[in-house]
């Protein structure tokens, strides 16, 4: 098709907190300059920024955007907010990618940032307002109930157990000890899980991610300037997004058609026809342990019905065929919304060049792939990357 | 840019004080109907989607859950820039630019009547560190902005009033106005204070209404319509967010925007190659200080153009034909859109009373009100 | 036209009321937070000197928003006085409702600093308030500051 | 490569216990954020109809479901809907929950029924073609996906036009 290539030069992500001190401005800033540096520019060499961030209730401003700028390094230049809910992070790259393909802008600065722990009585308050105003909000629902409910229909239609889909927090909070951002590393058990408290059946407290405050940042150059300033650009081959109905109500929930659509897109545009064996290593969204495997199904990397199997025949573990959640995820690393999707973007950079140390999946991955999910159960945002 | 992108379909509600008849849903639904049926496509054949919206102004957090419905974008790319449509504008135009899609649909809505608590959401804007603990209402900064503006340019109180009529009375005959209104200077002059030299009528007022835009790559514009309007510049500039920091009396965003947006239209002289000019006048003191910043006069000098009639319709340089945000009314994000339409009538020719003769280059500008420094410049030819 | 079906009647117009129900608590981060202890122990203004752009912001920052250096630390303790850089009398409550008595606010810039607070100034006649005027804060007694911005009373003349 | 030490210098780790005990300062704030969304058509007769004791969709010809909640224009088909069409007030539980926690996070207390959400296929409606409300009169755990059930009107004195004019659906069988 004749586009542009995009490379990601630079990552920078901060550390992830339940409650952190630093104000939102103050983390985005760590996650920028921190992903300035590790590709040697300076915010000179930027020539635009894009910020995402979910919804500004937990950050607790009205057009959050324009306040973080000056942290985000939007001062005096081209800035642009996006936002898909919980797929903003991996969103991020992809506005960020039209930007310099569009031959408009070399360089961008990517950064998603959330402070979830400004809002009270709960973060979770802020979801009950994500629900229809008028049809839905007055019988006060929460975001684990929709959780619950989506988690209960694959369980239905497929079969599968809570034992079953437990293994993913084993995984993923094991995985996630070696990650410095962690929140929630840890050393558990199938059993702890099941045991842990229940907070809506199917899900129990250690089925879901944590709320966090952190940020994450990447930098995108055009393949002249990426040359130049790494010797290790990973590029963006394929992008995907889209939003299924915001009428959640009036679909078979088992299966994300949301995220099929948006693979199809980014699987089409780098040119990949066998998702299960050209893609090395994956960053599917897993903000409920279920998700991953939901997720895994809508990408196509195993057939549907078939992901716990992958997962309990160890090939989604770091050292599988189809390592997932190499990071820890988001129930490991922790989810401050947007900043985990580019968290899970920054992993497949790292995983790619090499430099994810203790992490490290084995085998040269040459292919990687991250995903993350938001709204009413409707968006899928899809990334291809490789080196 | 020459003959890259351009707009090939647009599609208005129109806007009002108040829309009791429809909900949001139905409000986008109309203007996209429009939109398509105005360049003779259908949702399958667009590329990609953006909509424009900020929580709190919708009363959703994440409101970008409810934009694909109404626009037909169901499982289709789509996502939200939470900023002023002209911001959602460039987005849409990089990704027509990108190569990725050949028609890319732009949205934008107001239901300002629907927020009940304004000044208190404006106020939820602010740096909770810092200007937001004194708990006053918002417009206090556009009153410290306008004397440091008045103080630096010599501009007087009446000069801002005279914006005012001009802009109220050219909406008049705008259909798609809503806030059109023959007032005389003394009675704009006479309106109660509000944060001094800020009175009352120096302020815009509220309206409703949905603009959808259809953009197409250049080679395929010309069969979608008769009149495809090109999108020759556009630019996106954030200044400082701390008030604390930034520097009063100046639009520096529009400035900034301004110089890449005619950098990329290739424009050397903005006087003379812009032929009339759609810029926010949020605040009736804005509609002078961006005509400076943007270069369409010397600092200082934007005063004296009102005065002389020169902004008028059949003055030199028309600005805000159609009521510019005094006239049409403050529809928050969706300002950009109906300066944007305003810009696209007067280019197609279809302005009505207004109808400015042989014009060819119109610039729109937006800005993102308190507390931002946030502003876009787009530049359109037909 | 785009809707098959409109509302023919007055009486059909409905809506429905809600809000968003949350509360915040805003930690003031790194750099606020010293600026704030200064304020409540020191009764002075906090700076942020970038050398780089040599110049001290105000508030203080952990980073310089035009460079993006990291100017942590390098802050500078500033006396509480400085310039009316723009003023307004506001009439108005955040509610609506007219003041008792207009309320004069300024952009204090402060001396020696980029940038400065916003701020009431009193004690003076607002007719003689103008640009340029030097003024200086008047802190609230020891014992009732919160660590906040009405830590400062307000500002007055010099 | 991610530094370990820079990336732990990035962020304080603090607890809500020292923002309360103000070994770090903060301010409390809470938002006036009100709204009266003007329901429009589509919804306005939904709301209308349920003060009615009835629940109306409106279908749309092309992909033949009945929407409920009902639109003026199907969202799939991107077509304008067609006739107006009562749905009944029975149906099936496509989903449920039974949740131990309330909006805000807080626990159910001891004693309280649990919230026991579900996604209710009504019947007329087509398939997969939900709402979403509350089940009651039966022990949350006994609640299976496919059960059938029925509405539980308020008396239409106490009916506001609201979906809460349904005060739960009851198991009816299945």
């Amino acid at each position: 098709m004749g586009l542009r290539r995009v490379a990601i030069v630079g990552a920078g992500i901060t550390k992830f907190y339940r409650y952190a001190q630093e104000t939102p401005k103050e983390l985005a800033y760590e996650a920028s300059k921190m992903a300035l540096d590790s590709c040697g520019m300076t915010l000179k060499d930027i020539d635009c920024v894009v910020l995402g961030t979910a919804p500004d209730a937990f950050d607790g401003v009205h057009m959050n955007g324009e306040y973080l700028i000056d942290g985000a390094g939007g001062y005096k230049k081209p800035y642009m907010r996006h936002y898909v809910g919980g797929g903003t992070g991996v969103l991020s790259p992809i506005h960020g990618w039209f930007h310099v393909a569009s031959g408009m802008f070399d360089t961008c600065l990517v950064v998603a940032e959330e402070k979830m722990s400004s809002a009270f009585p709960h973060p979770a308050g802020a979801f009950l307002t994500i629900f229809d105003h008028t049809t839905e909000q007055p019988l006060f629902p929460t975001l684990i109930w929709i959780f619950a409910i989506e988690m209960h229909r694959f369980m239905h239609r497929n079969g599968y157990t809570k034992e079953q889909i437990a293994h993913v927090a084993v995984k993923n909070k094991a995985n996630a000890l070696d990650h410095p951002s962690a929140q929630l590393g840890a050393k558990i058990t199938v059993q702890d899980v099941l045991n842990s408290e229940m907070m809506a059946y199917p899900v129990n407290r250690l089925d879901i991610s944590p709320t966090s405050d952190g940020a994450a940042a990447i930098v995108l150059a055009a393949e002249h300037v990426a040359r130049r300033v790494t010797e290790k650009p990973v590029w963006i081959d394929g992008i995907g997004y889209c939003l299924d109905t915001a009428y959640w109500c009036n679909r078979d929930l088992y299966y994300p058609d949301y995220v099929e659509v948006a693979a199809r897109q980014a699987y089409q545009m780098a040119g990949i026809k066998e998702p299960s064996k050209e893609i090395h290593v994956a960053e599917p969204y897993d903000p409920f342990t279920y998700k991953e495997l939901h997720h895994m199904e809508g990408l196509m990397l195993c057939r549907r019905g078939e992901s716990v199997k992958m997962l309990l025949d160890g090939v989604t573990q770091r050292n599988g065929n189809l390592p997932c959640c190499p990071s820890g995820g988001a129930l490991g690393v922790g989810n401050p919304i947007a900043a985990t999707g580019l968290m899970k973007i920054i992993e497949i950079f790292l995983q790619l060049r090499g430099e994810a140390g203790k992490r490290q999946v084995p085998g040269k991955p040459t292919c990687g792939l991250a995903q993350a999910w938001g709204d009413l159960m409707q968006v899928g945002t899809v990334v291809v990357m490789r080196v | 840019m020459i003959n890259q992108v351009a707009i090939v379909g647009i599609g208005t509600t129109g806007f009002r004080a108040t829309t009791p008849d429809v909900s949001y849903r139905e409000l986008t639904y109309e203007a996209a109907k429009k939109a398509y049926l105005d360049c003779g496509i259908s949702p399958k054949e667009i590329g990609a989607f953006v909509a424009t919206s900020e929580d709190f102004l919708e009363g959703y957090s994440i409101s970008d859950e409810y934009s694909p419905d109404q626009l037909g974008a169901v499982l289709k790319p789509i996502y939200t820039v939470p900023g002023d449509f002209i911001q959602s504008l460039g987005s849409g135009v990089m990704m027509v630019l990108s190569g990725l899609y050949d028609i890319v649909v732009v949205q934008a809505l107001s239901k300002a009547s629907n927020m009940l608590t304004k000044p208190y959401m404006i106020e939820f804007a602010m740096d909770p560190l810092y200007a937001r603990q004194l708990r006053e209402l918002p417009d206090y900064v556009a009153g410290l902005d306008m004397a440091r503006y008045m103080f630096d340019t010599g501009t007087t109180k009446e000069d801002c009033a005279q914006v005012v009529v001009k802009n109220r009375r050219n909406a008049m005959f705008n259909p798609y106005a809503a806030h059109g209104c023959d007032l005389s200077l003394d009675y704009v002059m006479s309106a109660e204070p509000v944060s001094y030299p800020l009175g009352e009528l120096d302020i815009s007022q509220h309206c409703d209404g949905a603009v959808v835009v259809v953009l197409a790559r250049g080679d395929v514009a010309p069969s979608l319509t008769k009149k495809p309007i090109w999108i020759r510049g556009i630019s996106w500039i954030s200044d400082t967010p701390n008030l604390e920091r930034m520097e009063w009396g100046k639009a520096n965003y529009a400035q900034l925007a301004a110089k890449k947006a005619y950098a990329m239209a290739g424009i050397k002289s903005p006087r003379t190659e812009i032929d009339f000019a759609e810029i926010n006048d949020e605040f009736s003191y804005k509609e002078l200080m961006h005509m400076e910043a943007l270069g369409l006069c010397n600092p200082g000098e934007a005063r004296h153009l009102v005065r002389d009639g020169f902004t008028e319709i059949d003055g030199g340089l028309p600005v805000n034909t159609m009521g510019g945000v005094m006239g049409v009314g403050n529809a928050f994000e969706a300002n950009g859109a109906h300066l944007v339409l305003s810009t696209v009538l007067q280019l197609r020719g279809e302005a009505g009373r207004n109808q400015l003769k042989d014009v060819h280059t119109g610039l729109a500008m937006s800005w993102r009100g308190i507390p931002t420094n946030t502003g876009a410049v787009v530049i359109l030819s037909n | 036209m785009a809707l098959v079906e409109r509302l023919q009647e007055t009486t059909q117009v409905g809506y429905w009321c809600g809000e968003i129900p949350l509360e915040y608590i805003y930690t003031y981060g790194r750099a606020g937070e010293a600026f704030y202890r200064t304020l409540i122990e020191k009764e002075k203004i906090l700076g942020a000197y970038c050398p780089q752009c040599d110049a001290v912001f105000v508030p203080a920052s952990i980073f310089c928003e035009r460079c993006f250096e990291r100017i942590e630390g390098n802050y500078r303790e500033l006396d509480p006085v400085g310039t009316v850089e723009t003023f307004t009398v506001l009439y108005k409550n955040l509610d609506g409702t007219l003041k008792e008595r207009p309320e004069v606010i300024a952009m204090v810039r402060i001396k020696g600093a980029v940038g400065g607070l916003l701020h009431y100034l009193r004690e003076v006649d607002p007719k003689d308030v103008n640009i340029g005027m030097e003024v200086k804060a008047v802190f609230k007694p020891k014992d009732q500051r919160e660590g906040g911005l009405k830590d400062i009373s307000h500002f007055k003349p010099l | 490569m991610l530094d370990h030490e820079k990336v732990l210098k990035t962020a304080t780790k603090i607890r809500l216990e020292d923002i309360e005990a103000k070994r770090v300062l903060s301010y409390k704030y809470k938002p006036n954020l009100r709204y009266a969304w003007d329901n429009g058509v589509a919804l306005g007769r939904y709301l209308t109809e349920l003060k009615n004791g009835r629940i109306i969709g409106k279908r749309c010809n092309s992909c033949k479901r009945v929407l409920v909640p009902p639109r003026l224009f199907c969202e799939l088909c991107w077509r304008p809907t067609d006739e107006w069409e009562y749905v009944k007030d029975t149906g099936t539980i496509l989903t449920f929950v039974v949740s131990h926690v309330n909006w805000d996070a807080s626990r159910v207390k001891p004693g309280q029924r649990y919230h026991t959400p579900a996604v209710i296929e009504l019947d007329g409606a087509g398939k997969d073609q939900g709402i979403l409300h509350l089940i009651d009169e039966i022990e949350p755990y006994d609640i299976k996906i496919g059960m059938r059930v029925q509405a539980v009107w308020r008396p239409p004195e106490e009916r506001i036009g609201a979906i809460t004019d349904i005060k739960y659906f009851r198991v009816i069988g299945g």
